[in-house]
């Protein structure tokens, strides 16, 4: 038997997915976030808590949300607040994990989903904006990102800090006034997993994906790596990860 | 107070709490029937260059019946509090919009906006003042507990700061840095609920977003619920009000009033539509197109349900989850 | 027919409830504001919407609340809510009287319910505190005290400013940060109803109770009172509101 | 930041939000069954030295049946946040109390409460910092906010804040003064609710007063409950939850937990009880007569429900009067 065929974004899922450890909470957003907490709660963390920045926390999410503030992010929940009170929840330190997105990202694993572009207004480039990202990237205790891997994306300076990452790197999110011992913890990309080195809080690959090579993620980072003398490799989905996907969290096809 | 850093944006509705207090001192304390046309609430409440709020988000319990009328009648150099989806896209498709304290403005799932990329890029949005999703709400609430400004530890060290009008002082209990975020009071506030008397006391089930805070920071407050209960109901169980009638200036009644968005226990969103939108929105012809059909071409909400059809909203009826 | 008989908590309930316009909120505090809220209610001001501190908003008054937080501060009410969404409405400007006591009043209308003595600790004698008092006396756009006098209370200088009057005199409020055209509104006393003079902000005698001459109340007065030169009198209880209060607002005679 | 007044007042617990954060890392995000005693409870969380809080007020929904098991395992050198009526009183007279952060202790309608006087005047409590009741709660609102502080357009200008922790400073974006209210974490708070789950999820009905912040602001939180609900009915109506599970340490089924305070919809407060307290609380004799005779002498609160009387409690819950 080969090994089961999947796409890109299942690929993404799955990684993401492993990421998150059983008995934590997570603030989850719209998208790849939400299969991944969905698959990780039918897989190996069944008590993972998920947050949903409008009020929903602890829903079983036995179907999936299209939207941060859509009934099922709060179905069979413990409770169904209001955005303050999930902000506030992530601010006293209630919330360990968060995920996040951006069009450019840098070596201090600072966002931007804001312009692309020198000029703020007019701007090049009008994106969506911070929405919740930029609290998201501020409040939880451990963040991870989840980005297509390119040089147009990985980029040494963003056009614009949307979401704060280590910023200048260390120490300066504290001096910033951020809350202590937060900060990014991995970026989950189309190419590889990555981390931040601890003393530099610069980004550092820890593992390639299934056929790609350490070349191939330098080549497509637009920025030096810190690459250790030995990187793993990401597991491809197993079978069992894409029949859960497929099956249980996302029937409907929407988003895979 | 020693400021280490100030936002550049400019603040977009002048802050002024004494003004508020003033305001809401001469609003009226009786029970009077506020029941009126969606036609009606918007010629009375909203004028061409008033700062306007919409709550929820995305394609949640959405002011879409409301904000369809904005469009219709034309509102227009409209100040906008953002974060949305469908319903902030359309004023901006509709070129209704002047400045923008944006948090979030895209389709989620569906991607970008079109309507937002041409209002800013073009510059027919004239200012644009960055926030983050909380960072707004808290502006909201700040306003709502009636102080000038509320302390927050998020925006810090960002662009998003930098291009927003908060504030960062050093904290004189503990030396740690804080983000100021200045109060921001509506002159209109549109939000869509389950529930309401005539005279404007409202309720929301599940999640309520961001009801309570805007609905506390907006000078004129227009309502539109799913459904008109009797006074009695509320008076049974007063807790479950989460906007007082003193609030309230109109009070429509709008069943399917999020459509094509969702509203809990009620109605699912319509992906049809929705997507009927996103792929619209695309082009010039295509908004255009989409506006008239559901916007300019139809009187009020009644023809609205009916251009829409009262099949697929029965279906949209039965397709929702229990509890 | 002679004048009905009448007891002085009677009194000071009659005279204060014909403060109260109709269509006005009123923070409504325990004991003789309840009465006088709940007269005024069934009297001159069927729209009269109490607020009471911890969440009560617009009950229908038809039995007396025995404690600021009871069931009967919500029955029947518009809403619910909690303590801060209260204050807060009373610092948006949405609460027209407050009532307020103390052991102690000068003649800006600062009150005293903290400490007796010139020590703040360990007290000569302890009193219950601010409560909400401070926040009312803050907060609301009018001020109504109901107080006892006689010259321990009405005192040139309080011993512990707990709850804002003018402070020193005009101006005084708005130099501290409290919110403008806010203040104490009138005294109903044992003796006399009071207002603060327009320019000076202090205590000026309006109209004495029956059976009492200006000498009297300036007598028992432990500062200077405005005394203009026409001073009204007012009106004993009417046998209407007597029937009313007795009947109605207070049968169980829990306070009367 | 420019500080024009700080209050003479210490802050009677240490204000660092970081340290709280770090404590809220740590707690359990499972679902674990917290149900226990009383004593069960009071033993594991409450400790000498702590800064202790309870809600709600007065006669109202008070955590009576927790602050006897205080009482009567005699946890002492509290500090405490202080509004209150039966509860607090019960402290004080017990000689429990070490520092107070006071806003209002009294018994209402029966006036002045000699356990206070006897307590503070005696120096026995060693500090007491003044607030307003508004001034205490947006000290939890604070925390709950996970915040440093938050201002507020009370307490300005009298003895009240020269007395408390507060600080006044100039608004940075209006220029008027505005009262900083530094945020308040308590060890251990003590909540009474109509119904909570076997994990902490638990509800209100009526006024919620300030459980929503103070569960929020504190470290510990034993949740004492009238009813024992299952999670099945939390998830149905999760709108209605006010504290999520996440917050409580422990669960105690307490029905008449209020007592001789009311609790909506369910008793009423016992009026014949309030007032033997008021007269015994006079001397210390009688203090101690009361104290012998409800919590001392009365193993749990099982007992002490015989020793009210239950035909006396079934009273109270005929007399409550409808919605």
């Amino acid at each position: 038997m080969g090994e089961p065929a999947y796409n890109s974004t299942e690929l993404l899922i799955c990684i993401a997915a492993r990421q998150m450890p059983d008995s934590v909470t997570a603030f989850i957003g719209t998208g790849i976030p939400m299969l991944a907490a969905s698959l990780a709660q039918k897989m190996h963390a069944p008590n993972l808590v998920p947050v949903f920045e409008f009020g929903g926390t602890g829903a079983q999410l036995k179907k999936l949300p299209r939207a941060v503030g859509e009934s099922r992010t709060f179905y069979r929940g413990v409770a169904a607040s209001g955005i303050c009170d999930i902000m506030e929840t992530a601010a006293r330190g209630f919330v360990d994990y968060g995920f996040l997105g951006g069009a450019q990202i840098d070596p201090y694993g600072n966002l931007n989903s804001t312009i692309i572009g020198p000029q703020h207004h007019p701007p090049k480039v009008r994106l969506p904006g911070s929405g919740g990202a930029n609290d998201v990237g501020s409040l939880c205790w451990r963040n991870i990102i989840i980005i297509r891997h390119d040089k147009r994306r990985f980029v040494p300076q963003v056009d614009f800090l949307t979401t704060p990452g280590y910023l200048t790197g260390p120490g300066a999110r504290e001096d910033a006034g951020l809350p202590p011992d937060s900060g990014p913890y991995r970026v989950v990309s189309t190419l590889a997993l990555l981390d931040f080195e601890q003393d530099t809080k610069r980004m550092r690959l820890l593992a390639t994906n299934p056929g790609v090579t350490v070349k191939q993620v330098i080549e497509n980072t637009g920025f030096e790596l810190v690459v250790p003398d030995r990187v793993g490799q990401n597991e491809p989905p197993s079978a069992e990860e894409l029949r859960i996907l497929r099956e249980e969290v996302d029937p409907e096809r929407f988003y895979i | 107070m020693n400021v280490i850093e100030s936002g550049l944006g400019e603040l977009t509705q002048p802050l002024d709490i004494d003004e508020f207090r003033r305001w809401n001192r001469e609003k009226s304390r009786v029970l009077v029937d506020k029941l009126m046309t969606e036609e009606e609430a918007v010629s009375r409440f909203v004028y061409d260059g008033c700062y306007l709020g919409t709550e929820l988000y995305g394609t949640v319990r959405c002011p879409m019946t409301l904000v369809r009328e904005v469009v219709r009648q034309g509102k227009k150099d409209l100040r906008l509090a953002g974060q949305g989806v469908t319903e902030l896209d359309l004023l901006l498709a509709a070129g209704l919009v002047k400045t923008l304290d944006i948090t979030y403005i895209g389709l989620e799932v569906f991607g970008t906006s079109r309507a937002l990329r041409q209002a800013v890029e073009s510059g027919q949005v004239e200012k644009v003042v960055e926030w983050s999703n909380g960072g707004i709400t808290w502006r909201f609430k700040a306003a709502s507990m009636g102080v000038p400004f509320i302390p927050v530890r998020s925006m810090l060290g960002t662009d998003t700061l930098r291009y927003s009008s908060a504030k960062v002082v050093e904290c004189p209990f503990t030396g740690q840095k804080v983000c100021l975020i200045p109060a921001l009071v509506l002159d209109v506030g549109l939000i869509h609920v389950h529930q309401a008397d005539r005279y404007g006391n409202a309720r929301i089930e599940g999640i309520s977003g961001f009801a309570f805070e805007m609905s506390r920071a907006s000078k004129r407050l227009i309502i539109s619920a799913e459904e008109i209960v009797d006074t009695e109901e509320i008076r049974r169980y007063p807790d479950r009000t989460i906007i007082p009638y003193y609030l309230v200036d109109a009070v429509v009644h709008a069943p399917f009033g999020s459509h094509p968005g969702e509203m809990v226990y009620l109605y699912e969103r319509d992906e049809e539509q929705l997507r009927g939108w996103v792929e619209a929105s695309q082009t010039v012809e295509g908004t255009q197109a989409y506006l008239h059909k559901y916007v300019y071409g139809v009187a009020d909400h009644e023809q609205y349900m009916d251009v829409v059809g009262r099949d697929r909203l029965a279906s949209l009826k039965a397709a929702v989850e229990g509890r």
